[in-house]
Parts: C-alpha cells; structure tokens; sequence
C-alpha cells in the first residue's frame, strides 16, 4: 500500500463512513490500517476536521452521534429525500413516546414504575417495540420481590435521534414547588384569590356550589 | 354566572346527541386527538386517567396547584360514562381514578382538623403531585418526537462500495433462532385473539357507506351533523363506530384547521 | 419549501444519492420535487456533472451505472474499507427472524397474512431483503383484489438450515416444549443479541440500581 498522505487519510476516513453504514469511532477507524500503519488517534482527528469543513457546502455532514461519527443528509432536506421511500416514516403515538421518555429520563426503570407515572398499565407491547428496535434493554433486575428488569436506554436510541448522549435531551421541566403543606398551599389560594379568580374555596365550605360557577369550554 | 352543565340550544349549540349523567352532550369533545389508525380510538384519545385530568384541567386554565375537585370530578366522571356509552372496555385505571377523586372531594368537603400538629395535608397533595409528574414527562415526549430522527428528518449516508472488490458478510440465522422466533410469534398471535372485539357491524357497514355518500357532495362535513339524535343513544353509536371504521380504512380524515375548533370529515386524497 | 436555487438542487441531488442505497436516473432525481417545480432534465444533467467533479479527489465517486447514478467509494480504497466487515457478521432483528419462521412455517404465504400474525406492520424490509438473500421468493398470487404475491422458502433457505427438506424443521409440537425452555432459550437471544456487550447477567442475579443513568456501553 502506499504511504499515508494526509489527503490519502482523508479519502479512506471519508469513504469509510459513508460506506459503513453504521457510526464509526476513532478507534474503528484506526483500525481499517495495518498494525504498523496505524494512524494517530490525534491525525484521525484531524482529519475528521477537515472533512467537516470540507462538507460544509454540502447536502450532507458529518456529525458524531453516541456510538461515533457518521455522514447523514441535512435536516433541511428531508422534505425532498424523504420522497425516495414510499413509505413514510413512522409516527410514534403520543403513549409510545411517554413510555420513551420515562425510561430515557429516569433509567434504570421498572416496567412497572413506568406505569405507575403514566396511571395507565398495559405498556408491555412498547416495551416490546423499544426492545425490538433495539433502543432500550434490560440492564439488571431490581431486588425487590418477582426481581422487576430494570430498563436504560441503548446507543442505537441516542443514535436514532443524533445524540450524543443523555445529557443532550432536552432538559424536563421543573416540578413547581409543590408543597404538601397547608400553609403554602393556603398562601397560594389566597394569592390567587385576591387576583380574583373564582374557583378557591375556603376548606369549610361545600365546594361544589363556587366550583361549578366557572365556565368550562 | 352561567352554568355550563345546562347548554342552551342555538345554531352554535345543536339538539343533543346524548343524554349522559342527566347532561346533554351535542357532540362529542370537540378537541379530542383522534389518531389515525385505530379502533381503540377513543379510548386512546388520551392516554389515561392523568392525562384525561389534565386536559379538562388546561381547558380551563386552571393553575394545576388548585384544582377545583367537585367541577374536575364532575367533568371526569362525564367523559367515563361516555366511554360506557359507546360500549368501550373501559380501562380498570379510569374506574380507580373516578374513585380517588370521589374520596378527595369527599374529604374536601369535611372540615378539616386545624393544627393538630400544625399541618394538615391538602387531600389534593397527593393527586397533584402525580399530575405534576405525569405532565413533565408528557412535556418531554413531545420534546422527544421533535428532536430530529432517523429516517424521518435525517437520512444515513450509506453508499455502495464496490461489491466486486470484496463481499460484505451476511448474517448467519441457526435453527434454534428461527423456532423461538415462531413461538413467539404465535404465542402472541394467542393473546391477540382473545382481546378482539366483536362489534355490531352490519348496521355500522351501512352507516359508512351513509357517511361516504354524504362527503361525495361536498369536502368537508362537520362533525356534528352526521349524528341523528332522534336516532338516540344506539344511533349515535353507530354513526361514531362507522366514522372509526371509516378512519381505520383510511377512507376518511378528521381535519380541525384551529385547535379547540369544530371537527370535519374530508374524504382522504388517494395516494 | 425555498425556491430551488442552483445551489440547492445540486444539495438535494448529491444527499438523495448518497443516502437513497440504490443507484437513480434523472427521473427519479426529477420526482422528488412537487410537479410545479420539478426541475428540467437538462438542469439534472448540469447538476450531475457539477457533483462529479466536485468529488474528483474525494474517497469516493459519482459514477452512472446501468440502473442510474450512484456514488462508489474509490476502488482504489478497497484494501482499507474492507476491514471494516472483517470482525463481525451482523444479526438479525428478532422482528425479522420472526417474518422469515412465518414464511417458513405457513408458505405460501401472504405479506399481509404476516403482518396479521405478527401484529404489526412494516415488514417490507424484511421482504426485501430475505428476497435480495435469495431465502425466499415469489411462488404465485392469490386470487383475490390486489392479486397480493404468495411467498415461499427456497433450496438456498434450506441449503443455509442444513436441512434437505422443510419437513425437516421442527414440528409445532416440538416447539411448544421449546416455549417452556424459553426462559433459558431468552438469555441466550439476548446475549447474542448484545453481541457479547459486557453487560448481562442471568435473571437470577440482583444486578441492581447502581447501572447508572448514563452508562451506554
């Protein structure tokens, strides 16, 4: 084979990640070289750079995702490549996205802690399609009695959705300061009240009489 | 102040389709998310008892803090007797939620012991914490769904290499892999059957083919016209289950051009 | 969608090739535009030859084939790129295997009598690629609208499962006493499913909490 120019670098970088078809680390990319030939980690860098730049213009770039780089088309045109396929992509119904979520914002999870924030059971044919597809697994079992699998997320779903890690997510929003206490409680109903709303009640009085007053459409 | 629970009749507010819980209903909720491909629509219409409270909670721009439990239960309890109408499996969770709430505005309404040991938790606490969690994570599902994926706003470059220089492997499958693949699938296949629904479907099969003739004239008719009250409650019934069939077929579309506005039947475009 | 600059086309023409996976002619290139803006053939050819000597010193090439154009990595590039499938056969999805045990078991069988048994859709993939392995093929339609194709295993299927005929594999009887080794059978499809990743334990082990939140690997 002949020496490794930088240029030489570049195309083999180039052409491996879009031909792989998977991402592909530094490290796998070290390795499509003979032992001896074996670039630096920090050449490979480089050259990753430079083929960033070089994409620019592109219809496509290269970005890195959980399990590495990869080549992938520009956001912007999706509306026009999408028309390559017949079949549109999937939508995810609004229950399967939720039972997402939670796992991906609260692993490890149960299947059954999962159901307990949704207040709805019969998740299991989602945990089945997350499996299938690979963007969650089991990663052990939790100690309590009938020893519940504990689910996290896998590479292929931050990859899936071109992530680089979990902390990429959007951030979940803050809980309000809810507290159970009477009395902070009792300062927010007055507060409201005083800004006139109707619904507050005092605790003593039959609620329903005032509750009923607001329109609801 | 104006009580909704009595609607008045006028050319916004049609005759009742339904009298549920002595309330007259003139359609169904208008801004129900119907998805496109289900049977089970309208249970899954919202994803459960916290998400159903939530909704009625929005709709009425009420802090989540301060829920008004009579009027909340009320409204919940309405859309729950709707579901038995329309003959739905209801779910067990729907059922155990009507109860909390009953307890909860059951306990609002005892005066409480003050001070007992200087707290007394509100009876609502409890219910608003989970509202609270519940929300976050639907907040964050949506969050999810617009992050850029996959196949759906970006594509992987993969291009060809040339297969006459060397050959990619190909995946090897053993025998024992394929035979637990089939017991899966059967196992499944199983379970299925005996969770499908018999439905009525002849006078529904009559009702679509009702429908359809109706949007041949024109593109868009509205929800609410398509229902007969003097039909009553059987034949509100129906004329839904044949919009439902009609749906799953994709024969028709439900289109709503604001949110909260009146819902339309269009026939869908070919292709 | 923004009008379709020069730019843009050349944008759109290069991602479309490079992630479509199958060789396109101009005509396929000219439908993924709306009709009322679908750009002349001659603006297509202009755009090609702009692509084609845009990637003159790149890794890989923009070549017209018999079926249409499609980008190639340099043959030049073969002795690195091979690498990158030296290690490991990739595997089937348990989604798939289950597609093929169906054609295997029920033959001739319908796409759509798949999809029924199996309960969910979108199983043309595997379809296609059990076609393209050869595994399968087309043996008739059935009679009824839409003439819809009856797919049946074939002698390369066999040849893989070493066996000589399809009375060969296991009978239904034979497999309901495999669903009572499932358990076992299940840890093992999902060790090989990981692909040897560190991470899995047999059920009985109280692996717990501690497998942290962002731990991908």
């Amino acid at each position: 084979m002949s020496p490794i120019t930088p240029e030489l670098l570049i195309q083999i970088i180039e052409a491996a990640l879009m031909v792989a078809g998977r991402p592909l680390t530094a490290t796998h990319l070290q390795k499509l070289f003979e032992e001896t030939a074996q670039p630096e980690t920090h050449d490979i860098r480089t050259a990753l750079a430079a083929i960033q730049e070089k994409y620019q213009t592109s219809g496509i770039e290269l970005r890195e995702v959980a399990s590495g780089f990869q080549f992938q088309a520009r956001i912007a045109l999706s509306p026009w490549l999408s028309k390559l396929w017949e079949e549109r992509a999937p939508r995810y119904s609004r229950a399967f996205l939720e039972t997402l979520a939670l796992i991906a914002y609260r692993q490890p999870i149960t299947r059954a802690e999962v159901e307990e924030i949704r207040g709805v059971s019969a998740s299991s044919h989602h945990f089945k399609t997350l499996m299938e597809r690979q963007w969650i697994r089991i990663v052990g079992h939790r100690d309590v009695p009938g020893k519940p699998a504990l689910y996290a997320t896998t590479k292929d779903f931050l990859d899936h959705f071109n992530l680089k890690s979990l902390e990429q997510l959007p951030t979940l929003s803050e809980l309000k300061d809810l507290t159970t206490q009477e009395e902070k409680l009792q300062v927010q109903l007055e507060l409201i009240n005083q800004e006139g709303e109707s619904l507050i009640e005092t605790p003593s009085l039959p609620l329903s009489q005032q509750e009923t007053a607001t329109s609801h459409d | 102040m104006n009580d909704s629970s009595h609607l008045t009749l006028s050319p916004e507010n049609p005759a009742p389709i339904a009298m549920v819980g002595g309330q007259a209903f003139t359609s169904l909720p208008k801004d129900l998310y119907i998805p496109p491909d289900a049977m089970e629509v309208f249970l899954e219409a919202f994803e459960g008892p916290l998400d159903l409270l939530l909704y009625l909670i929005k709709k009425q721009n009420i802090d989540i803090l301060n829920i008004p439990i009579a009027e909340v239960t009320r409204q919940y309890m309405e859309y729950v007797e709707l579901m038995k109408t329309i003959s739905l499996e209801l779910a067990a969770e729907y059922l155990v939620m009507a109860a909390i709430l009953a307890e909860i505005k059951s306990r609002m309404l005892l005066p409480r012991p003050e001070n007992i040991e200087g707290t007394e938790e509100d009876p609502r606490a409890e219910l608003i914490r989970r509202l609270q969690e519940y929300e976050r994570f639907k907040k964050a599902a949506e969050e999810i769904d617009q992050i850029p994926r996959q196949g759906r706003d970006t594509f992987l470059v993969n291009i060809s290499t040339n297969n006459t220089v060397f050959e990619k492997p190909q995946p090897t499958v053993s025998l024992q892999e394929l035979v637990l693949a089939l017991s899966h699938v059967l196992r499944r296949a199983e379970l299925g059957t005996s969770h499908q629904i018999q439905l009525e479907t002849m006078s529904v099969r009559e009702r679509m083919t009702i429908i359809l003739s109706a949007l041949q004239h024109t593109e868009f008719v509205t929800f609410s016209s398509l229902f007969t009250p003097a039909e009553g409650r059987l034949g509100v019934v129906v004329t839904f289950l044949a919009m439902l069939e009609l749906l799953k077929n994709d024969a028709i579309e439900f289109v709503q051009s604001i949110p909260f506005g009146p819902i339309h039947l269009k026939v869908k475009a070919p292709g």
